[in-house]
């Protein structure tokens, strides 16, 4: 692992609030295992909109005080382990959402207002743990018309791993727009690449269109296979033999930390 | 039943009632992982091209050949929102009698065990989309249950509530159930072939209407099974290898023991 | 002309709301003008967020009843004179706006919610000129927040012209995402395009980026330099000669009829 | 100023007063067809990479070469609403003593003659962009008014609504003033060269206040006017190049005076 992963993970900072994407969107693995390495603790995940082995991991290793997702699965390697036992065990603050209620969040922070809001939820278990939701009676509708106000979302990091970067800070993300949505909502953004291009992303129209402009990235680091076991869209599939051998592992406190020892002891090497 | 084809397997069957149930519709959307859904929805789109009828616009999450969204995973929820999703698939770790469910988790939230990976979109989907079809094929007292520990997204709404949407149907491996909104309860439509009323009431923890002799749900013509054989096992084959290999061997069981 | 884009037009009701884009995110003139021969009336133009000589010339042909929008602009040629008379001679209804207020109109009717929330606009003459916005105390807000939410914009029809579309009626809209917007908020879009190509727009991640899926597009033509005089990003630029010529031409009303004969005859030939 | 050099035109102490205004910024957005801001936000990025400070970020809207957004027209208004944009510039129509500023028209709204184009983003901008300069380089009574016809934005609000922006500078061809948020009136800052107070009170329709003998806006240094006259006007030249040709004409204009 390159030392660069580990000066980018060295930017979040313990106690914050982290926004990560969903597994098929671009999971920077990499900066997790630095971020395991680093030990940064009490984090507060915000998934968006779902959490997978990153955030399985990151609980697991002791590192996360609170969650804020709408699922949290290692997919078609079944539950998520580390996750499903701090719930269990009450070890983690829990923030069930609905999936549009992540990006609502997300979407009021970027639109720099204070709420978003949202249909659905009311008469749900969800609505009803959520202090921060609330219910109005919706001003522009002259019968009575209940609707839920989701608040902004603003992370202090949002972290991702992407195709590539070019000098100037700008990243492609094609059209995995829920990692724009992130970086405009967090205070900085952390990205890890396959690789840094020389040609400038904005000078042509066609890459632009996929493009994160560089104002919203903070610091960009290159990490080979860095979703790896995740994949990344048009560069590699995902490893589902090394996400099922997690899963395996990480059913008892043992297993988990033998698999988290390996991978220390692995980049150590 | 053409004479070369073994006949349909219960999961064929399956995936041809829910291609019944996308009748009409123009865009479905499937979740990631739900392998049987996809195949009932490329299944309906397939039978769709062959009728030369208007396409069926489908997208399943997670897949890069059968989505097409481009704004990232806010775009189904966006679309859905604006009405352009008519139908949606939903599970549930419970599903009670007034079609509330649960994917959060067994017991008193929030230190549920087991603990279900949680609600996804269903919390919003549930209510603006209008035909979501709750699919489970566990059939079992311990999935329908008279209340739910914890309610991702209710069944039903009070009338001042936005709700375009809501239960339209529910799959099991045992039967179908149509969802009587006024009556906020599941009505047995039909019975799966080779499976019993009793049985699906011993099964199911709680009441449900239903008529004292109960249709079967029936299975595909010849060429809907053909075609659920060829074009669909093919675009099945590229989003869920592992669900579509086993889907083939047990058309071939089934065939030995028919030639048996 | 071809005769598609008379049956795109021809789609386009009486009476009814069209969302149109700035100038240089690709405007349908070719549309515009087949609009002024199939003459259309009473329409609703939403401008996103502002309008330029496609609004001009239908308001100019007697077509408009009501325009929203942030600002009707000729650009370097100037202001838009027949937008200018018709304000002065009270012949259109006016929404006067500002532009994130459009966009927000349109978010609302993308997120299916009825209303968005901005800041700005408190103690305007927008604001006061615009009893459709109302203005509530932030309810998620422990101190006194007065915020305006501006409800849903729902257009009939939204008309733009892009790059090229595939045989599945994908549109290419590269970073003019505003196009986006207007699509997802409208009942119906019609598009026209440069051209038509083989190759599956969805299939190739790079331009999959910037395209607007067929689920959003009612109907598409063909309409080679179908934004000129504006330009078409990548394509062509603007040709400030002939937005000039018009500018001109526009200021009386004998100059304009003139400039739309013209044109109607060099169709018709 | 060096030898080989005319001497600034007036439009160069125009542009070279915007980049002294963006000291300190890190983002900077221009609207469409402001080339003097335009060129002051080029000047100011070309002064802070040639003293190797971190880089200015420049968006000039309608430019395919100088805009980096790209989320379609609302990320402008995504970007300032996220604080992100430290300056942007607004012109008017009228402007009034407190800082409003009308782009829509003169007379009763809404059937105002002359109707301008419009407010564009200024109901928000105006709003939550920290740095607001005002520029308008004509200086006459009847742009510079006591009280606006229309107020597409408020120069100041009450202390209850949200409003971390403002203006932060009025640059005509004339002067340059500061705003006071809490007097919610402008004050003299500088007269530009040839330019008298007298002059300045006359053609203003509001009182401000001023200094009794007013400084003179500075004009540049040679390094600066040299580096505008390179780098920075063929950078405008890309994009307004009518503007550029013009200043350009200006220079040699000033130039030929001067060698005469």
């Amino acid at each position: 692992m390159s030392t660069d992963v580990h000066r980018l993970a060295a930017q979040i900072a313990s106690g914050s609030t982290v926004a990560v994407p969903v597994d098929y969107a671009g999971v920077a693995m990499a900066m997790t295992r630095a971020l395991i390495e680093i030990g940064t603790s009490e984090l507060t995940l915000i998934c968006v909109p779902t959490g997978g082995m990153q955030a399985d991991m990151l609980i697991g290793a002791g590192q996360v005080r609170a969650v804020e997702t709408s699922a949290v699965s290692l997919g078609e390697a079944g539950g998520a382990p580390r996750f499903n036992a701090a719930v269990r065990e009450g070890s983690i603050a829990l923030r069930d959402a609905t999936c549009p209620a992540i990006h609502a969040g997300l979407m009021a922070a970027q639109k720099g207002v204070p709420f978003m809001p949202m249909r659905g939820l009311i008469g749900s278990d969800l609505l009803r743990n959520r202090p921060d939701w609330t219910v109005i009676d919706n001003p522009t509708s002259e019968t009575p018309d209940p609707i839920v106000l989701i608040p902004a979302i603003h992370p202090d990091t949002a972290i991702f791993h992407a195709p590539m970067a070019d000098r100037e800070g700008n990243v492609w993300i094609g059209r995995r727009r829920e990692l724009a949505s992130m970086a405009y909502a967090a205070r900085q953004t952390l990205v890890t690449v396959e690789r840094i291009v020389d040609k400038r992303l904005l000078d042509d129209e066609t890459l632009a269109a996929g493009t994160l402009p560089g104002l919203y990235v903070t610091d960009i680091a290159i990490a080979e296979k860095g979703a790896w076991p995740y994949g990344l869209w048009g560069e590699y599939p995902t490893d589902q033999e090394e996400i099922a051998r997690y899963a395996k592992a990480a059913r008892s406190d043992d297993g988990f930390a033998d698999y988290i020892g390996a991978n220390k002891a692995e980049v150590m090497a | 039943m053409s004479h070369d084809m073994s006949p349909a397997t219960p999961r064929e069957i399956l995936i041809c009632t829910v291609a019944g149930l996308l009748d009409g519709c123009r865009c479905v959307a499937v979740g990631a992982a739900s392998p049987v859904p996809a195949a009932g929805a490329m299944l309906a789109r397939a039978l769709r091209d062959t009728a030369g009828e208007p396409p069926l616009r489908i997208s399943v999450l997670g897949s890069e050949a059968h989505n097409f969204f481009t704004n990232g995973s806010a775009e189904l929820f966006d679309a859905a929102g604006q009405g352009r999703i008519d139908a949606f698939f939903l599970g549930g770790g419970q599903i009670d009698r007034h079609g509330n469910i649960n994917l959060v988790g067994v017991g008193d939230y929030p230190r549920s065990a087991p603990r279900w990976p949680g609600s996804f979109g269903s919390g919003y989907l549930y209510y603006v989309v209008p035909r979501v079809i709750l699919y489970r094929e566990e059939h079992s007292p311990r999935v329908f249950v008279e209340k739910v520990d914890f309610i991702s997204t209710p069944g039903t709404s009070e009338p001042d509530v936005y709700r375009p949407g809501g239960p339209y149907a529910l799959l099991t491996g045992k039967a179908l159930f149509d969802f009587d909104k006024d009556k906020r309860g599941f009505r047995l439509a039909s019975l799966h072939p080779d499976h019993t009323l009793e049985e699906v009431t011993a099964a199911t923890g709680f009441a449900f209407d239903h008529d004292p002799d109960p249709a079967t749900t029936p299975g595909p013509d010849a060429a809907t099974l053909h075609l659920l054989r060829t074009r669909v096992m093919d675009e099945l084959s590229e989003t869920y290898p592992a669900f579509a290999a086993e889907l083939r061997a047990r058309i071939q069981t089934t065939d030995r023991k028919a030639t048996a």
